[in-house]
């Protein structure tokens, strides 16, 4: 399950989605809209993607996490558009019999996602805006 | 016999558009795309070395060779996620 | 937030009540109860305690994570009773600015809860019920 | 003058007990409150080096005293999460 949206994301719909009676673990991430960032702060952001090449590269990165991995499954959904403080931008939900391949799975899709899908962040603060460009 | 060019984030604000056609006529590789645009907007040099490239949606370089139909892209590092 | 339940876990609520506006990422793991174990069917599961002292040491590990990692908080709920098969026996949520602490305390953490504390499993099969003993 | 001693899992399964009290009397340490049981469930011996000790919710070893008013907890490796 791999998914660009516009609208808020729901953790719980996804784990509905892909968890199948095997499954002894699930392991989870959400990346959410901080409220700080380069000691400024942020009022909103706002995500714009190549939506193609994105979610191409969300679903590389998804084939990739399992066969890396002892995994069963990974659902990835990213929001894009407009994000209030404390909303959740990517959600990334892995399923496997045990835990120790879920974590490395997980973390290694929100890293490279992080480096390779064609998204960018905008930052809106109280005296301007800026693009961010390249992952922390 | 055209290919098509994308820009993204910053890089559509540098250059003031998102999407533009080019004939293929003269253009080798990216590089010859790409400075192409810097001839039009100076400051894109200033990302020669930082922007990423793709066409049809995988990373190239700028030595990557253009064909007639292409869409290339051309966008700053990715900070989603 | 250390909870010990005896009815259903649903983590959008945990993490209601644990996020904050200044956190980016959200760590989660989720054990579920799997249809199978050691190469049987696995009917159901019912988790027992030592109660006072599994929210105790669940407390110190907690506490020993928000220490050892740069995470803002952690909330641990381990449920007890009889579980079906997909029904979950653990969440945890461990919230922080960055993802890196988030995903090493929310491991140590399940890794240090199988190995310490007083909660045991017992597997109903077709044919018997096994009382689990040691972590895996 | 008495220690409550709790037993868990497979253990209340073996003593047939989940909790039960003993005199202070004669107890020292927690070797001696495990060996009062081992006398009357032979099988317990089986545990001695698996089972785990706790008094008053930390974990102990067998050599641990114990005091009156005690609670000491007898059970086996853990299996939550």
């Amino acid at each position: 399950m791999f998914l660009l949206v516009r609208n808020p994301i729901e953790i719980q719909p996804i784990i509905d989605t892909i968890q199948e009676p095997e499954d002894g673990a699930l392991v989870m991430f959400e990346g959410v809209v901080r409220n700080n960032a380069n000691e400024k702060n942020v009022r909103f952001l706002e995500y714009e993607a190549y939506e193609s090449m994105a979610l191409k590269k969300i679903e590389e990165i998804g084939s990739q996490a399992k066969k890396d991995f002892d995994i069963r499954d990974i659902a990835i959904v990213h929001r894009l558009g407009h994000m209030e403080i404390g909303e959740c931008s990517i959600v990334i939900v892995v399923a496997s019999a045990h835990r120790g391949p879920a974590f490395d799975a997980c973390r290694y899709s929100i890293d490279t996602i992080k480096q390779i899908v064609p998204i960018w962040k905008k930052e809106f603060y109280e005296d301007g805006e800026v693009w961010i460009e390249g992952a922390k | 016999m055209s290919i098509r060019v994308l820009f993204f984030a910053s890089l559509a604000d540098t250059t003031g558009m998102r999407e533009t056609s080019l004939d293929t006529a003269g253009f080798t590789d990216v590089a010859s795309v790409f400075n192409r645009f810097v001839h039009e907007f100076p400051s894109l040099e200033n990302y020669r070395t930082s922007a990423l490239f793709a066409i049809n949606s995988d990373f190239v370089s700028l030595d990557t060779p253009v064909r007639d139909g292409d869409e290339v892209a051309i966008f700053p590092p990715v900070s989603g996620g």
